[in-house]
């Protein structure tokens, strides 16, 4: 039998949300370790970066990458797991498309600090004080890496063997995708892993819109009374569902939630967001022109709600940091 | 001529009551022969009959011979509407002698047979009971005249357009003092702001 | 004489749908044929007036076979300018819905549904100004899944459902995602200054066209679309992205469309299109949405001098 | 005009209006406004000084605000009278015309407008009509495209005494037009605005087509029409010979006009019904042919005037056929376009009918009017029976014809009561009676006519000027209605005494319509005014009795609403049909007595028990008649 595979899993600008669903795993971690040596690990044990520079390269048969690159560590992290590992996969939205943080493109790094250092509720006073890249301590220096100007996608700095979306992966994919890669099936590289290639709208029973059915005012939703048997459209609340990929089991639906994208485009989507602009707007209902404006103001965040997960890995945003 | 209003003369009523057919307009609806017998049935009523075109010289002629040869004080006439011909039929009962206010229409057409086609029967019925409703009404008819008042000989036209002044000119032309009145500070209306006029194509002012 | 008729004529059968009356009073003034823009732009025996007159002279079958009766969009052009207040569209409709019955169909290529990609989300039966679009259930290997179907009579081709579905799954030949995307210039091919999507029917004049057409390529692409109802955010940003500086989408008035709401479905997506680059703080004028009107002749020439200007101020200041 | 002027028998009041019409046919009294010209007519000779020094410009109505006027003008060089006008609204009191007036002293700012009575025998009513402004339809760019202009514009274009002394021009670039389309039927035949034809402007529009080719036959000409009318001799060979001078004619109504904003030149979309094919023609200068419109003030004068109008707005002839110069009211004829559009010649032969209407009258010292006036038993006056007259007939009378001097009973004036019987029925102790329209007689037609199933009846009284005619109107057009519905014709509604309604009631009548002329249509002013008061009292006091809503109508319908006098009468019927026979009867049972508790003075009226009488023998006869023995 060869040797047992070496994984990684690593997590860079991430809110550990993709390592707990690991952990979710439970009892079957230990089958895992049967199997495979959990090689780096830092989030649920003691690794240190040394390790893996003192591994030789390709070392490690499967590198689970999760969060996204917001600073030079997480950047030279992930070039250095590239270099140490035969197959990397791009673990949970962050990694796949810059995720929740990727929102922050909306903003320069200023108005960023801005908004976390001076005029964040929780904080009285901050004298306008800043991270600074170097302080002298008694002990000595101590550096922070350098914040981009922008948060980027885990492919947008290597190349990735394969994606795993979701916020977080669902832990039975999770699960899934552990015993291809420890029965070594994985399928050909490039390809979407624990999630199937239908869009949510076809797994969701809801009952559907009558035809000719339109939207005269949108609502957020926790202005309404959610109906769990309609469609959320028909209710004039925001569902990424129809350009949204399945696979995730639609936990959010089954908890009379909308669904917000996080498991990415569906196939044949070029960008999740404008097409769902494009789906909803033409599903607004007047004959009255400056009606219109006012029914879209009702939808209060386009950005947030179109692309919520999937920001930092739009046009939009290629367009604004190329 | 008598204004004492309503005293009862006594005097032994004659009604005569002339049905007409207006051609095809009242008799294509109803049968003016039975309106004659009900009418026959009605007190006081001498002589009934129906007649092809009552306003025709010969329904005034067959009117007028009636008065003389039955000696009638009363008529009615169940034909048009009186905006219609009550002038005429009022015309020729006083060339017959009798007072033109004794004469009473009943609007059998415009207001029975030409709005009650589609109910044939309803139409008979209501044209009988008009009938017999102008007949009540002669009972108590007193003989009345027209009266007279002055007229002041003097016109006045208003609107000084092509039509105005033509007027005032006719009018002007037979000796009648008239006054044109324009609001605008020329007379000459429309027709002054036109450039040459069909068919002659001269000057329009 | 009553006013009720006595036999059932074809005029009759017209009138007693609702919309259908008054179209005797029509006393043939061609109005509504110059007003109406498919005779110019589609078929030459397109004619509303010899409809009209074909249905009081009791010609059912001619009426049935006329274009007229397939072609009309009720887009209501003509009942505004109708002097004698005939609902002209809906008479229109009712032959065809007559027509139907009598089990004639349209000669109007209809979208058509990909059961493989589609996902039974329903936007299609919700954005269609027609409702020719509606969900079935149907067995598939097993269980039963639920799909989109499209009643080919009903079906214009203004592909509205096309630009709102998310999956691509319905469509017709000169309005799939994959013909518009491909006239999209890519990186590679020297992308122009400005790529137009315009409509089929906002432009009223030939010489309209002609000066759109007068531009150099390289300043100017024109991408044409049925409808602005069938424009797709998408695909302003794939051009905006692969180096075209600027994206013109030209429909028409408000109240003027050729299919009833496109314009209004175009004017929601550019302002959502609008909010999100405002919060992206990205430049606003590179995407304009202009809606030009019947009257409006020789604007076009305006609104992409203006753009091709405000673009090149956007390189200057960047 | 001239001659008009000249002739010595004509007084030509200019800028003066008609404020005030009273009298009857003969003996009218006129208030006349004459509006202050701030020119002394008789001084003023018209040589022009004062407009030469007037500093002020303003458009000028008479050249359809193409070209200015002084303050101090006369609308054309041809103005008959020519006497100035100083146009207080535009001057600004700088005197200089009154300098340049010099010693004829014409000028005079202290004037004011002067309020005059004329005594007149006959009145020739020939306002004529307004202008369609086709600005409202938007399509044709009127007022926004500048080389739109309407048929008016053009005939002062090419006028030589027009602002441009006849030299056709565009108005946007001031250069003779060579390519020039005429479009039919604006505003006319067109139900978003004036559902009829204006019957002239076909023949204006060839006319002025001729005039341009003759004055420049290079010119080409379009005209855009649905059908040419050429109603009258010699106007279709005309047409022909505007053709012959190559003049093109489209059969087609465009519907859009665009202009091309460089040039301004304007393209007319069209069918071509001749090709069946769309066509956009290219033109330099358009001219919308306009509809003719009522004027502006028509609604004001026909109140003034007490004349009915008809749909449309223009003023009501006595009989469309018989009697169309004549208005309802005697001695007020209609001359020229204010009753209906018509064109020149039509205009002037009717100017001369009308003339010929009025002089019937004019030329007779005495003249004629119906003997249905009022007439007082002084005996049963409350001024004599107790000593003390109430009064409530000299309120009703619009025409001041009842007096009342100190104890003595009320009087009336023959030559002044018009016979509206406002009086007869206001009257509380019943003294007074209208000749032809007594209580008797209208109580024998009653009984005749609800002789028989008088449950089923619909007793409707109608006024001779406005429902009778609209009746007739029902009958003409052969708008069906019951035939369960029995009239009675009175002059007015005031004369709708409310013992016929009771008395109907009693002799057990299903419905009663109560109906007279709108209140701006009266024909004695006031009378409907109190025909529905009463109505609305008596619909009080029967709804308190509980009479079910619908047996008893008040209805306001004119002599040109046949459709609405069938629907009103057609909707009482159903209200009968729903309800159950028996209930009917019940109800009319039910009120009998209370109606005869109101009916208590009428037995004393004079000639009312022989009228009963006489009804139950009536309708004994009528009865036997009717059921076959």
């Amino acid at each position: 039998m060869t040797a047992k595979p070496k994984l990684a899993f690593y997590w860079a600008a991430s809110c550990g949300g993709c390592e707990i669903t690991i952990t979710e795993l439970g009892m079957r971690l230990v089958d895992v370790s049967e199997q495979a040596d959990i090689v780096f690990w830092p989030a649920a044990m003691d690794f240190k970066y040394d390790d893996v520079r003192q591994m030789a390269d390709e070392e490690i048969d499967v590198c689970f990458f999760n969060g996204a690159i917001r600073n030079s560590e997480n950047e030279e992290m992930a070039h250095l797991l590239r270099q140490k590992s035969k197959t990397m996969i791009a673990f949970g939205s962050c990694a796949h498309m810059g995720g929740i943080p990727g929102l922050a493109n909306m903003y320069d790094i200023e108005s960023l600090c801005q908004r976390v250092f001076d005029t964040s509720p929780s904080i009285d006073d901050s004298r306008g004080t800043r991270p600074q890249k170097t302080t002298t301590m008694p002990e000595g220096d101590i550096d922070l890496p350098t914040l981009f100007d922008h948060v980027k996608y885990l492919g947008e700095i290597v190349n990735i063997d394969y994606f795993m979306p979701g916020c977080p992966p669902v832990v039975d994919q999770v699960w899934i995708v552990f015993q291809a890669v420890l029965n070594g099936n994985l399928p050909a590289r490039g390809s979407v892993l624990g999630a199937d290639g239908r869009s949510v709208c076809d797994v969701c029973s809801r009952d559907k819109a009558e035809t000719g059915f339109r939207i005269n005012e949108f609502k957020r939703p926790h202005e309404v009374e959610l109906d769990p048997i309609t469609c959320f459209l028909t209710q004039g609340v925001i569902c990424c569902g129809p350009a949204t990929r399945a696979g995730c089991g639609t936990p959010c639906l089954e908890g009379n939630m909308p669904c917000r994208g996080c498991y990415g485009p569906a196939e044949g989507v070029q960008d999740q967001g404008a097409k769902l602009a494009s789906a909803i707007g033409a599903m607004i209902d007047t004959e009255d022109p400056d009606k219109l404006q006012t029914i879209l103001n009702t939808i209060v965040d386009p950005a947030g709600s179109f692309y919520r997960f999937g920001l930092a890995h739009s046009i939009m945003s290629r367009m604004k940091y190329e | 001529m008598s204004h004492q209003p309503d005293e009862v003369n006594n005097e032994e009523l004659r009604i005569g009551v002339y049905v007409c057919h207006c051609g095809s307009n009242i008799a294509g609806v109803i049968d003016p022969e039975e309106v004659v017998q009900f009418a026959e049935g009605l007190p006081d009523v001498v002589h009934a009959t129906d007649t092809l075109y009552a306003c025709a010289d010969s329904g005034q002629r067959l009117i007028k011979e009636d008065i003389e040869k039955y000696k009638l004080n009363r008529v009615v006439v169940s034909a048009c509407s009186v905006r219609m011909h009550e002038p005429t039929f009022r015309a020729a009962v006083s060339e017959a002698g009798l007072n033109p206010f004794l004469m009473e229409m009943a609007n059998i057409r415009e207001q029975c047979t030409w709005a009650h086609g589609h109910d044939r029967e309803g139409a008979l019925e209501k044209a009988k009971d008009l009938t017999a409703s102008a007949v009540a009404k002669t009972r108590f008819l007193t003989s009345l005249d027209m009266i007279d008042v002055p007229v002041t000989q003097r016109a006045l036209v208003i609107g000084g357009g092509v039509a105005g002044i033509s007027a005032s000119l006719d009018l002007a032309e037979q000796g009648i003092e008239t006054i044109l009145v324009e609001k605008e500070p020329t007379i000459g209306g429309v027709m002054a702001q036109l450039n040459k006029t069909f068919p002659t194509m001269d000057c329009s002012i | 004489m009553s006013h009720l008729p006595t036999t059932i004529t074809f005029a009759s059968e017209v009138k007693a749908i609702p919309g259908g009356e008054h179209l005797e009073l029509c006393y043939s003034c061609g109005t509504c044929v110059s007003k109406c823009l498919i005779q110019q732009k589609v078929d030459p025996a397109y004619n509303p007036r010899r409809l009209l007159r074909m249905v009081m002279m009791d010609l059912k079958t001619d009426a049935y076979l006329d274009p007229t009766t397939w072609l009309c969009s009720e887009c209501d052009l003509c009942y505004e300018a109708c002097p004698q207040e005939i609902h002209i569209s809906q008479v229109i409709t009712a032959v065809k819905h007559l027509a139907v019955e009598a089990g004639f169909t349209s000669p109007l290529i209809a979208v058509s549904v990909d059961e493989d990609l589609c996902s039974g989300c329903g936007i299609c039966a919700m954005v269609c100004p027609y409702e020719a679009p509606s969900l079935f259930e149907k067995e598939v290997n097993g269980e039963v899944d639920r799909l989109s179907q499209v009643d080919q009579n009903k079906c214009m081709g203004c592909g509205t459902c096309v630009g709102a579905c998310p999956l691509s799954a319905i469509g017709r030949e000169g309005v799939t995602n994959t013909e518009i995307e491909a006239q999209i210039p890519t990186p590679e091919s020297k992308p122009p200054t400005l790529i137009t999507f315009i409509c089929d029917w906002s432009l009223r004049a030939e010489d309209d066209l002609k000066i759109l057409e007068s531009y150099p390529p390289d300043q100017v692409n024109i991408v044409h679309i049925p409808c602005t109802g069938r424009i797709d955010p998408q695909h302003a940003l794939m051009a905006l992205d692969s180096g075209v500086r600027g994206v013109l989408v030209c429909g028409c008035k408000p109240g003027e469309c050729h299919y009833k709401r496109g314009n209004y479905a175009a004017t929601c997506k550019m302002g959502l299109l609008d909010s999100l680059l405002g919060q992206m703080n990205l430049p606003e004028k590179q995407i304009q949405f202009v809606q030009i009107g019947t009257q409006d002749r020789g604007r076009i020439r305006h609104e992409v001098d203006g753009m091709l200007s405000a673009l090149f101020d956007i390189k200057e200041a960047v | 005009m001239v001659d008009a002027a000249r002739q010595p028998r004509i007084d030509v009041r200019t800028y003066t209006e008609v404020d005030k019409v009273e009298g009857f046919v003969g003996n009218f009294k006129v208030t006349l406004r004459e509006k202050a010209k701030h020119v002394l007519a008789d001084r003023c000779n018209g040589c022009g000084d004062c407009a030469k020094v007037c500093p002020i410009e303003v458009p000028n109505y008479f050249e359809i605000n193409l070209a200015p006027r002084k303050a101090a003008y006369v609308p054309m060089s041809q103005s008959v009278p020519l006497i100035y006008n100083i146009d207080l609204d535009a001057c600004i009191h700088c005197y200089k015309c009154v300098e340049a007036c010099g010693p004829l002293e014409a000028i005079d700012f202290s004037q004011e407008d002067q309020l005059v009575r004329e005594n007149i025998g006959a009145i020739v009513v020939a306002t004529g009509f307004g202008h369609f402004d086709p600005s409202v339809m938007a399509e044709y760019g009127y007022g926004r495209f500048p080389n739109v202009i309407t048929s008016m514009e053009m005939e002062r274009l090419n006028n030589s005494a027009g602002p441009t002394s006849g030299n056709l021009i565009r108005p946007s670039d001031r250069k003779n037009p060579l390519k020039l389309a005429f479009i039919n039927c604006v505003g006319s035949r067109d139900k978003r605005y004036i559902p009829s034809c204006s019957n002239f402007c076909c023949m204006y529009s060839i006319k002025n087509a001729v005039l341009l080719k003759q004055m420049n036959p290079a010119m080409d000409i379009t005209i855009y029409y649905m059908d040419i009318r050429t109603p009258s001799k010699g106007y279709e060979e005309f047409y022909d010979r505007a053709r012959e001078m190559g003049i093109h004619f489209i059969h087609g109504r465009p519907s859009l006009i665009t202009e091309d904003e460089t040039t301004h030149n304007l393209f007319i979309h069209s069918e071509d019904i001749s090709l069946g094919r769309v066509i956009e023609n290219e033109y330099d200068m358009i001219m919308l042919n306009q509809a003719a419109i009522p004027q502006p003030d028509q609604n004001h004068m026909s109140s003034v005037l007490n004349v009915a109008q008809s749909p449309g707005g223009w003023y009501m002839e006595y009989h469309p056929k018989l009697r169309p110069m004549d208005s309802p009211t005697d001695g007020i004829f209609f001359a020229g376009a204010c009753q209906g559009p018509k064109d020149i010649p039509s205009s002037v032969a009717q100017g001369s009918a009308a003339a010929a209407r009025a002089s019937r009258i004019l030329h007779s010292t005495r003249w004629e009017i119906e003997p249905t006036i009022a007439v007082v038993w002084p005996e049963r006056c409350s001024a004599e029976t107790r000593g003390r007259a109430c009064g409530l007939c000299v309120k009703a009378c619009p025409y001041g014809a009842v007096v009342i001097e100190g104890d003595k009973a009320a009087e009336i004036i023959t030559a002044k009561c018009h016979g509206c019987g406002g009086c007869v029925a206001e009257c509380p102790e019943d003294a007074i009676t209208q000749l032809h329209y007594t209580d008797a007689q209208i109580l024998a037609q009653m009984r005749a006519l609800l002789a028989d199933k008088p449950e089923e009846k619909i007793l409707a009284f109608r006024c001779h000027w406005c429902s009778y005619g609209g009746a007739d109107l029902a009958g003409t057009s052969h708008f069906e209605y019951t035939a369960n519905e029995r009239g009675i014709k009175v002059m007015c509604s005031a004369r709708m005494d409310s013992d016929f309604i009771y008395e109907a009631y009693r002799l057990g009548a299903g419905g009663v319509l109560y109906s007279g002329c709108h209140p701006q249509d009266c024909h004695y002013i006031t009378g409907q005014l109190i025909g529905a008061k009463r109505a609305d009292r008596l619909k009080k006091i029967f709804d308190r009795m509980g009479m079910t809503d619908g047996r008893f109508r008040v209805e306001w319908i004119s002599a040109a609403e046949g459709d609405k006098y069938a629907r009103v009468l057609n909707e009482m019927q159903t209200v009968l049909d729903n309800m159950p026979p028996e209930a009917l009867k019940e109800e009319i049972e039910k009120l009998q007595p209370d109606m005869e508790k109101r009916l208590k003075r009428f037995p004393g009226v004079p000639g009312v028990p022989e009228a009963m009488a006489y009804g139950d023998t009536l309708v004994r006869a009528i009865k036997e008649q009717k059921e076959p023995a």
